[in-house]
């Protein structure tokens, strides 16, 4: 389970990136988080990792809580947590199998199992003629798949996607939902942050809609608005 | 799989990113090398000085009325002295030339008689050739029977002693200086070269990667740096040697020193490079937070 | 104009990123550049500021050919040269606003026509209270709009646009196209690498459709696949 | 705007990237420092070793039967001697007491008659004490009238000669090697943290941005950096003379050469941090084409 109370993050001196959020997402669920550009999305995920932790209220996840956590049990929480982060965050100068292996070389798992799994998640994101690639010479695509990759690779309880279908065409967006539909069948939770409400439109998944660094109350559905401005994004 | 993890990483590292590697193995090897090769020459002066002191000699002169017994007596007693590392028995016609020498004039033709003491000339043990010792040995030989005055140059000895003690506690300090300021330039440098690759950590870190494993590559690339600076270093010292040994004939170096050196040089070499590139990922490991 | 002429490009022992390209571009022209993830769409843009020099073949771009150019005439033509990398690459510890004004400054503008400039370009992407964060602190939309305000800075003869909106939301994505639609109107060539069908749907715009390195021939009309496949993307 | 960008530029960079400015910082400071102290001390150890040299006295003994005019002819002639330091006449009476020194007996006491001749004790200026001039200066006072010999000590001069002389030669090369190991350990460390911002490099570089441009801020940077660790080595520096200087009464040192030193290291140090960190982002400059 998930939880978040009374969460605040300020960056710096640019306060209220998030502004008192209070959700909560139980195991197995789906959710997805949506909302403009800038809303807070990657914020609320970070917080889930401990990449970042909150300026006030606390967030809990599984048996951790944000108000005490020490080093150690938070690389043991992100080691229970697979992330597919927005700018991918792959080692450069590592091949896409190392990449992938990265998580389960820091699990210790043994070298065999290590090297079947890898290749049977790179055949899943259709990456395996690229494995021995360095990832900074791959498309973004393919970075994506990658990432994609490496964090389905440990079976972790939550999967956390922030944006995973940003530079994949349709046909390959939708295979990435449906292997992260599969993969929360299997009783992982999944928390996806998209923009593409395309892609999720016909989705019967949780929605939590973020504006502003705001949750807006209730179940949105998503209607895509249609006024025609001259400027970009979040202005409301 | 850690293990083979690590393994592959500090290699695919070191061949990589050879900028920074190249960069630690050179400042490895110069300061190194700059290390072992001032301590050498500071030894070797030291050496030499002291050897110029030891060259000073003392001249134990004999009462002109001693008898050949008493004389017999002084040498078996000085023979006795485990300070003492030659003694040379000077009669009357050695003194006279050793006059002729000093003052460019034959006392044999000045008068009929030679009227200069016997004396016995004293090399001393290099270590005790000191002014403390000097004075001690003056006043115990100066009290046997028959010894009228024990006499060496104690303003020229003094003067060398003092540039001798001023060489090595200058040598001493340096030296400590020195290797506190080479192990700071190569802690700056594997500092700059983990610095280079702080991205890396970080992503290591937020799969959660425990500080040994993601420490790990660096540490055992920073000793193989270590390990090439410091054999490199020992081959340029021992070129050096060679050359030196050619050209001056003054310096002499046993080649038993050069194990010595290939040992001493490369597992310092590594001792340094494991131990700073240890210290200098931790700077970079420790933060647990995203700070971008 | 931009033209290549029988361009073959091989990255490093993995041959054929792109087989015996013909193109042209017109001045003035608005083109899209479609296909699936990987099939070298980032590529072909690469070569028109000469990232990368083509393997065999020629690339002409306005007065300049790739056969013989020297370092500093790529320099002079990157300069005309607007480019929405699909990376951003944004300087991580300058200013959104130094961010924005690299280009002027390369070009050697007067400060004050700097100031003015960069403070339109960022109103129009809608980014003007985000001035002076840091570029590494973004939201990934918002790098994604600094640099398009970045590459609309110099008024250049031609934008190219590597899949520009991946990380926007469906409005601030139709804002994005219709900023690069006016700007096309006052005559400036506009190329647009995109998987996001969905967006240029009912566009008028040419359309090259490229796929495993080669362009399809044709003016291909867009039509989604629907096949069910068990994995993800360029499989064909 | 060029003007202002780079300015900018340049110290936003020095503050933002602390980690890499401080190791060139220190890097540059610790290097000068050793430089120029290792010069200084080498210089002084040399200047005592000479000093001692010209400890050694020159003996010119008269001939018994030269006249008093003979004397003062010979005195007038040496004195017109422009590599004579020092000249002092050894009456009959000072000769017995140095006679007395040396071998621990009054002549008086022997003889009834003072045998030792006149003599003239000659300090040379500190450049002609050298075997070489020594052995010239013998020859011309010895065709002198009435003088009977020129004698001084050569086995002790050559021996101190030749470490002065090893001290010399070894204290040039030392020099000399070190000056191209600091300026080495400089560009190590500066082309590191250059290499470090290669992303940047690479960024204005596909912008179309011109090498000068794209280097600017980097020759600042590394100028100023230059120029702080040049101010802090000159401060080390007089820290360590004032050190000295108050425990070894031995080596004095002029308060004149502080000026001396602060516009040495500090120049120097701009001098290398401004023409490394040029020529190190040309490597990364220089580089056209994307290799990533
Ligand atoms: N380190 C930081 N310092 C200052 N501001 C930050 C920092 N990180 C994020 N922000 C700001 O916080 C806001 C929320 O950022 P966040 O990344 O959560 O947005 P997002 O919803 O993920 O947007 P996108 O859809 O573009 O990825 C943005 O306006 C961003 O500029
Ligand atoms: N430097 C490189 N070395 C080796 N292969 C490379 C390099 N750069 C690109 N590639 C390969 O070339 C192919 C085409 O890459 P490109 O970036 O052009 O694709 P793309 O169409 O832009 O894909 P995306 O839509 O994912 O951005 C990819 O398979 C990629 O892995
Ligand atoms: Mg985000
Ligand atoms: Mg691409």
């Amino acid at each position: 389970m998930i939880q978040f109370r009374q969460v605040t993050v300020n960056y710096g001196y640019v306060p209220g990136a998030l502004k008192d959020i209070n959700l909560q997402m139980h195991d197995g669920d789906f959710t997805l988080i949506l909302g403009p550009t800038g809303s807070g999305k990657s914020t609320l995920l970070r917080l889930i990792y401990m990449d970042i932790l909150p300026s006030s209220g606390v967030v809990t996840v599984d048996k951790w809580s944000s108000f005490r956590i020490s080093p150690r049990q938070i690389n043991r929480l992100r080691r229970n947590i697979g992330v597919v982060f927005q700018d991918f965050k792959l080692i450069d100068n590592m091949s896409v199998f190392d990449n992938v292996a990265l998580p389960l070389v820091i699990e210790g798992y043994r070298r065999k199992y290590i090297r079947k799994l890898v290749h049977v998640l790179l055949d899943e994101v259709n990456l395996l003629q690229s494995k021995d690639q360095r990832a900074s010479t791959l498309s973004l695509g393919e970075k994506q798949r990658v990432a994609i990759a490496r964090a389905m690779a440990k079976n972790p309880f939550v999967v956390i996607a922030d944006e995973p279908t940003g530079n994949l065409d349709r046909e390959a967006s939708k295979n990435v939902l449906s292997l992260l539909e599969r993969i929360n069948r299997n009783g992982t939770s999944v928390i996806m942050a998209t923009h593409d409400y395309e892609l999720i439109k016909e989705t019967p998944y949780k929605r939590i809609y973020m504006e502003n660094g705001e949750v807006l109350p209730g179940d949105r559905t998503i209607n895509i608005p249609n006024k025609r401005i001259n400027i970009l994004a979040n202005k409301e | 799989m850690k293990f083979f993890f690590v393994i592959k990483q500090t290699f695919s590292n070191l061949w990589r990113e050879r900028t920074p590697v190249v960069a630690t193995i050179l400042t490895i090897c110069i300061a190194l090398t700059i290390l072992v090769a001032l301590f050498e020459i500071s030894f070797v002066l030291y050496d030499q000085l002291r050897d110029l002191e030891s060259n000073m000699m003392v001249e134990v002169y004999l009462d002109p009325s001693a008898t050949d017994s008493q004389v017999k007596v002084i040498q078996s007693e000085l023979e006795r002295y485990p300070t003492i590392e030659r003694l040379r028995f000077v009669s009357k016609e050695t003194a006279a030339a050793i006059f002729n020498e000093e003052f460019g004039e034959n006392i044999m033709d000045i008068l009929d008689e030679n009227p200069l003491p016997v004396s016995f000339e004293v090399r001393l043990l290099r270590e005790f050739n000191h002014s403390e010792y000097l004075a001690l040995f003056k006043t115990q030989v100066e009290s046997l029977k028959g010894v009228d005055e024990v006499h060496y140059r104690h303003a020229l000895i003094e003067k060398l002693e003092k540039v001798t003690e001023a060489v090595a506690i200058a040598g001493i300090f340096v030296l400590i200086i020195l290797v506190f300021a080479m192990n700071l330039l190569i802690r700056n440098t594997i500092k700059l070269s983990v610095y280079a690759k702080r991205r890396q950590i970080d992503i290591m870190k937020i799969l959660g990667a425990g500080n040994l494993l993601i420490r790990m590559p660096y540490i055992l690339e920073g000793a193989i740096e270590g390990f090439i600076g410091g054999f490199l270093s020992a081959i340029c010292l021992i070129f050096a040697h060679k050359f030196i040994a050619g050209s001056f004939a003054l310096v002499e170096i046993g080649t038993s020193t050069y194990k010595v050196l290939w040992v001493l040089t490369i597992s310092f070499g590594i001792l340094i490079g494991f131990l700073t590139s240890a210290t200098s990922v931790g700077r970079f490991v420790n933060k647990i937070f995203a700070k971008k």
